[in-house]
């Protein structure tokens, strides 16, 4: 049998999980695909590698509106065929607003004079942005936004250089059973934005579909098979994430279960909730255009005819 | 043969003339006294590979712009004036770490360096901490010197500080003995070999230390500026552009930086040619 | 006699300096009248044993040269009892003290590399006086006095390494001597330099010998240099060193190139000359 | 006065006594010569402040672990072969970017240096790449050389070759010409200059540029595995710990990283001290 | 005599190493019978002119003392015909050609750091053999025959800087004679020697004048050994530098210390001495 090969590229975080699992079950051997899995710490070292052509798909996980800020320079870039995050409703921890104990910052609203960390970059930065003239706040007067990178968050808020931060799942969880810190909010962007809120995203380089639809359809359909295994069992494959990520085996209580959606699951709830997160580029001026994700999501024609 | 490491054995530096030329002049002679042509060719050089690859697509047009429109842009921003604020914020960091990192390496370099067991007892600390890298010690900094300027101007000065120390205990240690025991003959006092003697013996290595040392400041400055938190300097400018795929304002700014760092250097580089005269003499 | 025409100038010179020196804080230096000795002296580099056990004594205030075969020690012998080299066993006083408390100055055999190089030839000669806490005004006046008296024409404003060999072993010991000091160490010092030089140093060492009765150390391998200036010529064997004789010069001074020619300096320096061949033929 | 800078006027090394020593031999004799305390000085410092600093809680206690408790973590770590194997991979890296930046980057800085006009005309490349953070190539590194190790070693052998060429091309410009002249003067080629005289004459300053370049390569290396991504090493270690605010393993990894590059630089003083014995003389 | 009981030994040695040199590549140093001719030189060190429009004619295969101030130029010049230094105009020919196609030796006056340390004395001397691509025993052969021949007393295995002053010299002397160069120029070879290894250096120095008929050009402020060794001395003069006058010795060789005592001699070394004052006091 011969073994197809394929580069992907993928963050160490929690949405990542149904990549992890397919490695896990060894969904892609069973296809006879040989994955050259490349392990990064920056999505937008994920999105030069697709869209340099040397990566061919970035596995779930990979930065929603940076995907979407990156087809706008490069249009025709990507397909979308998966979205993660998580929500309110659904009771799925995506995002955290991480304060000192017994802070009197409450909410966002209470942010004003204060200083406010966030994941270094353009997608975080624009959704605190909007996060706090939500809440009645101006971001460019009232408060004062840091890019922090995300090991340095918990320390900056416990050692007071800033006084609340905006992180991303896992580090709400860890600082939430870690002394001296707590979790104020839980899921303010899904409170904003949408709910769910999805701020990951799977997706595959279009030349990867062009060359190698086969190839394609079958990364496609392991990724929906190993992320219906996930949300079906998170406790059971709980158990294999410190094997990629940071986290520790100690810490495996505090994960929160991401909410992850496959190909298949796809719906209008879906399309909509990524469609505000994009229009919040929009508004906030990051994107100078308007841009209608559903066009960029992935359909069955685009591997050709079937 | 005949041409053979001309610079070797040539005339020495106009410098041995006197002192009283002023700076100015010093540079326009350093710089007339090879025509421009040579300083051109280095940046010519890299825009020339940098136009070959974007022009027979050796990496991803996509990912990598245009050499000319990069240079477009960033002139523009230039005459806007937003470049040269970043600039001026990373400058002014960079000015102070390095100023720090001076004022205490070069007599603490020398001190060490003086004595053989002084040096190996420290020595640990300065290749430990050299081979460290300041983003990992950021959460340390952080901590000690919270998220402002100073946080990201005491790494960088810790960081160029080890350099300076590094090169100047090395210069000490391979100084010749002669002049040391000449300046003892006439009763010089340690402190007095040490300022007159030692400090001068060591002078060429202690420039290239400097010079190590600034662009090693910065370095960290601008990764500081990428990571820790900051809200202006080129680093920010960097990895904002980077995240956003704004290539020609990433390399542009990137341009920038290098540039700022090839000035810093030259100015060591006239400096040096004009205090250190007697080198390879 | 040339060598003569300057001997009234010398002794004026050194004569004003005096005064000079009284009024700038400097002690002028005193002739002494005890010893420099040398006891149980020992020194070896890795397995080449130089000095073992070696005893020497020599008058303070006297002129001594060292005469000897290459390597047998005297650069080794010299660094040492001026402080400069560690010795691995032994003592050198001076008059009962060490040489810490002795103003001493050293023409260094190594001339090359003595002089700073980062200081013109003027400023290299300033320095010993700098050290000495001796103000400006004083500083050039008394060398001024020394370089016109010594008839130096070289340009004192170059810096060393612009200057030809003979020229920076003359700015060194211009620089040893405008320090005044009680004891003088001199390595081969007029081995470069230039034949008139040569015989005007020897003499003007002479005058300034005759007139402050500086402890004088010379090593030299021009035999009749060595004997001429000297009170006391040591005689040094091979390594490992010992003293093969003292031999005493106590012909009248000053002795000019005339009295080379005498023929008690004659017999003096062949047996000088004998000794010597006897040592470093075996 | 009598002590004063000791090891300048000692005897030569015991290197000169002849080449058919071991290499082990000469590392006891190069510790052996300065009691073991000099050596133990070093970290004894290290970690009396970092203890300092814990006890009297000068550092919040939450971020900063005990040294005593991370030292027992880093040891059990060890033992477990879990650091070890981290260890082993970065090491590797090291040792590949290393071997590529000396063994190109001696000969250019040879060549380079040996023409004012040259240097002069590709200073401008080496200052500006010398200023510019591995951190912001990373984008480029990865476009050329792909996702794998490749880019990693790459990126590093970048930095660490800029720092070889640097130091050597200084020290050729700053070499003395008479010995030059005498090669010369036997009749050896330009090659021969090269080969025989110019390289030993630079040795000294060219193991200063290698010890330099030996702690940037590490430093780049877990840089890269910390921040382009890796799945091995003690960069993608100390980042997990961060991560998941295990600080005694990020202290740990850090130690084992300082460690490592002191280890580095001890072989490079080991070796020089065998090589060079005729610095300073 | 002492100095005349190697001298069949000399004769001895150079016979050997004709037959040695013509077995191993080399071409034996043939006598030269034309000029060396120096046209037009011009030289000057930023605003210090030491040669202008200097012309000078010499005759290959002759033995030539340079004799002059200090600083009057002499290390410049040899360095300048030599190929070493740059001239700013002129021109040098050797028989119409450039020093290029010549082989030469040079004993620097800066003979400390013309040894490269980082060589064993022994490897120091052989190096130029190797450059010359000899393989290693004959190297050894020829090294051993000279080292023998004379007499030298020095550990060969030791590093240059761990030996004396006149124990650098010595070797940086060999170093050059054992590349039996076309042309030898000496910068003040004998410097830092000691009494008996001058005499013996001079003394194997005519040996092979003699037997090689090797152009030599020697730089010395030792007025006697300059006349001594010469076929003709150059006397200069002070900066902007002439030649003052070239004085013959058509004295009979070898010219042995008995030899310079004789009238004859002592009259040419007044000569020499009356122009060289008469030239420098002005
Ligand atoms: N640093 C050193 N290492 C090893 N041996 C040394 C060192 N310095 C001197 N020696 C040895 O010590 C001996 C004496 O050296 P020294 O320089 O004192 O001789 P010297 O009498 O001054 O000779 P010269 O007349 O040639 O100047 C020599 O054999 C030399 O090889
Ligand atoms: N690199 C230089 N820069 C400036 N001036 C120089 C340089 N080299 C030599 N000179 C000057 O050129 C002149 C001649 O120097 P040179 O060394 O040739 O003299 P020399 O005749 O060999 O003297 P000595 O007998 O002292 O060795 C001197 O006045 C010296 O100051
Ligand atoms: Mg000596
Ligand atoms: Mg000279």
């Amino acid at each position: 049998e011969k073994y197809e090969e394929v580069t992907s590229a993928w963050l160490p975080i929690m949405q990542t999980t149904a990549y992890y699992v397919a490695l896990e079950e060894g969904l892609f051997e069973k296809a006879c695909i040989k994955v050259n899995s490349n392990k990064m710490q920056s999505p937008n070292h994920i999105i030069d590698a697709l869209v340099s052509g040397r990566a061919d798909f970035g596995p779930p996980g990979a930065a929603a509106g940076i995907a979407m800020i990156a087809e706008s320079k490069f249009p025709g870039t990507f397909k979308v065929f998966g979205l993660q995050g998580g929500g309110i409703k659904i009771n799925l921890i995506n995002d955290g607003l991480i304060v000192q104990d017994g802070s009197d910052i409450k909410s966002f609203a209470d942010l004003k004079g204060k200083t406010i960390g966030h994941v270094p970059g353009i997608q975080w930065r624009t959704i605190t942005k909007h996060l706090v003239r939500a809440a009645g706040l101006d971001p460019d007067k009232d408060v004062k936004l840091i890019d922090l990178a995300v090991p340095q968050q918990i320390p900056a808020v416990l050692g007071g250089s800033v006084d609340a931060t905006l992180s991303l799942e896992p580090v709400g969880s860890i600082a939430a059973y870690t002394d001296g810190v707590t979790r104020a909010v839980i899921n303010p962007v899904a409170q904003t934005i949408a709910d769910p809120f999805y701020s990951g995203a799977a997706v595959l380089t279009t030349k990867f579909i062009a060359e190698r639809p086969e190839t394609a359809r079958k990364i496609v359909e392991i990724i929906d098979e190993a992320t219906a295994l996930a949300m079906a069992d998170f406790e059971k494959y709980k158990s294999i994430i410190p094997k990629y990520t940071a986290i520790r085996d100690t810490q495996l209580d505090l994960l929160a279960k991401p909410y992850l959606r496959g190909f298949k699951d796809i719906n209008e709830t879906d399309l909509n909730s990524y469609q505000s997160f994009v229009d919040v580029f929009v508004s906030e001026k990051v994107l100078s255009e308007p841009m209608d994700v559903r066009t960029k999501m992935l359909s069955l024609s685009d591997f050709g005819g079937n | 043969m005949r041409n053979f490491l001309p610079h070797l054995k040539g005339q020495p530096s106009s410098a041995s003339n006197g002192s009283s030329e002023t700076i100015s002049s010093l540079i326009s002679a350093w710089f007339g006294r090879q025509n421009w042509f040579v300083y051109a060719t280095g940046p010519l050089i890299l825009l020339f590979v940098w136009w070959i690859a974007y022009f027979f697509t050796l990496v991803d047009k996509s990912l990598l712009p245009s050499p000319f429109a990069t240079l477009f842009d960033t002139g523009v921003n230039i005459a806007t004036g937003d470049v040269m604020n970043d600039f001026w914020f990373t400058f002014v960091r960079v000015f102070y770490s390095f100023a720090i990192a001076a004022i205490i390496g070069v007599p603490l370099g020398i001190v060490l360096g003086a004595s053989d067991r002084v040096y190996r007892s420290v020595e640990f600390i300065i290749d430990f901490f050299r081979s460290t890298p300041a983003t990992a010690m950021f959460p340390l900094f952080l901590l000690l010197f919270g998220l402002g300027d100073f946080s990201k101007i005491a790494v960088a000065a810790f960081a160029a500080l080890l350099v300076v120390v590094f090169n100047v205990a090395y210069g000490v240690m391979n100084a010749r003995q002669t002049r040391i025991l000449a300046a003892k003959s006439m009763g010089a006092s340690r402190m007095q070999i040490f300022v007159d003697v030692i400090f001068f013996e060591t002078l060429p290595q202690t420039f290239i230390g400097l010079r190590t040392a600034v662009s090693m400041a910065l370095v960290v400055i601008i990764v500081a500026e990428m990571f820790i938190g900051a809200t202006d300097g080129l680093g920010h400018r960097i990895i904002d552009a980077q995240i956003s795929y704004n290539l020609t304002d990433m390399y542009g700014s990137i341009l920038v930086t290098g540039a700022m760092g090839y000035g810093l250097n030259v100015c060591f580089l006239v400096l040096e040619k004009y205090v250190i005269h007697w080198s390879g003499k | 006699m040339v060598i003569m025409k300057n001997e009234n100038l010398v002794l004026d010179t050194f004569e004003e300096k005096d005064e000079a020196a009284q009024s700038s804080l400097i002690s002028a230096p005193k002739p002494r009248t005890s010893y420099l000795t040398i006891k149980g002296l020992r020194k070896s580099f890795n397995d080449t044993i130089v000095y073992d056990d070696f005893d020497l004594t020599l008058p303070l205030g006297g002129f001594t040269s060292i005469f000897g075969p290459n390597g047998c020690g005297k650069s080794t012998l010299i660094n040492m009892i001026s402080g400069l080299m560690p010795m691995d066993a032994g003592e050198v006083l001076y008059d009962g003290q060490t040489i810490d408390e002795t103003r001493i100055s050293y023409v260094f055999q190594n001339y090359r590399e003595a002089l700073f190089p980062w200081m013109r030839a003027i400023e290299n000669i300033h320095y010993p006086l700098k050290l000495m806490g001796i103000p400006k005004r004083d500083r050039n006046e008394r060398i001024d006095r020394l370089i016109e008296d010594f008839g130096i024409k070289i340009d004192l404003n170059a810096y060393p390494y612009t200057l030809s060999g003979g020229q920076q072993q003359a700015v060194s010991i211009i620089r040893a001597l405008v320090r005044e000091p009680e004891v003088l160490f001199l390595d081969e010092p007029f081995s470069a330099l230039d034949y008139e030089m040569t015989l005007l140093m020897r003499e003007k060492l002479q005058a300034i010998f005759a007139k402050t009765k500086t402890t004088m150390v010379l090593v030299s391998h021009d035999l009749e240099e060595a004997v001429q200036m000297a009170d006391k010529v040591v005689l040094l064997t091979r390594r490992p060193t010992r003293v093969a004789e003292i031999i005493d010069n106590s012909l009248p001074r000053p002795r000019d190139a005339a009295s080379l020619v005498s023929n008690d300096f004659v017999a003096l320096r062949s047996k000088c000359l004998e000794i010597f061949q006897r040592e470093t033929r075996t």
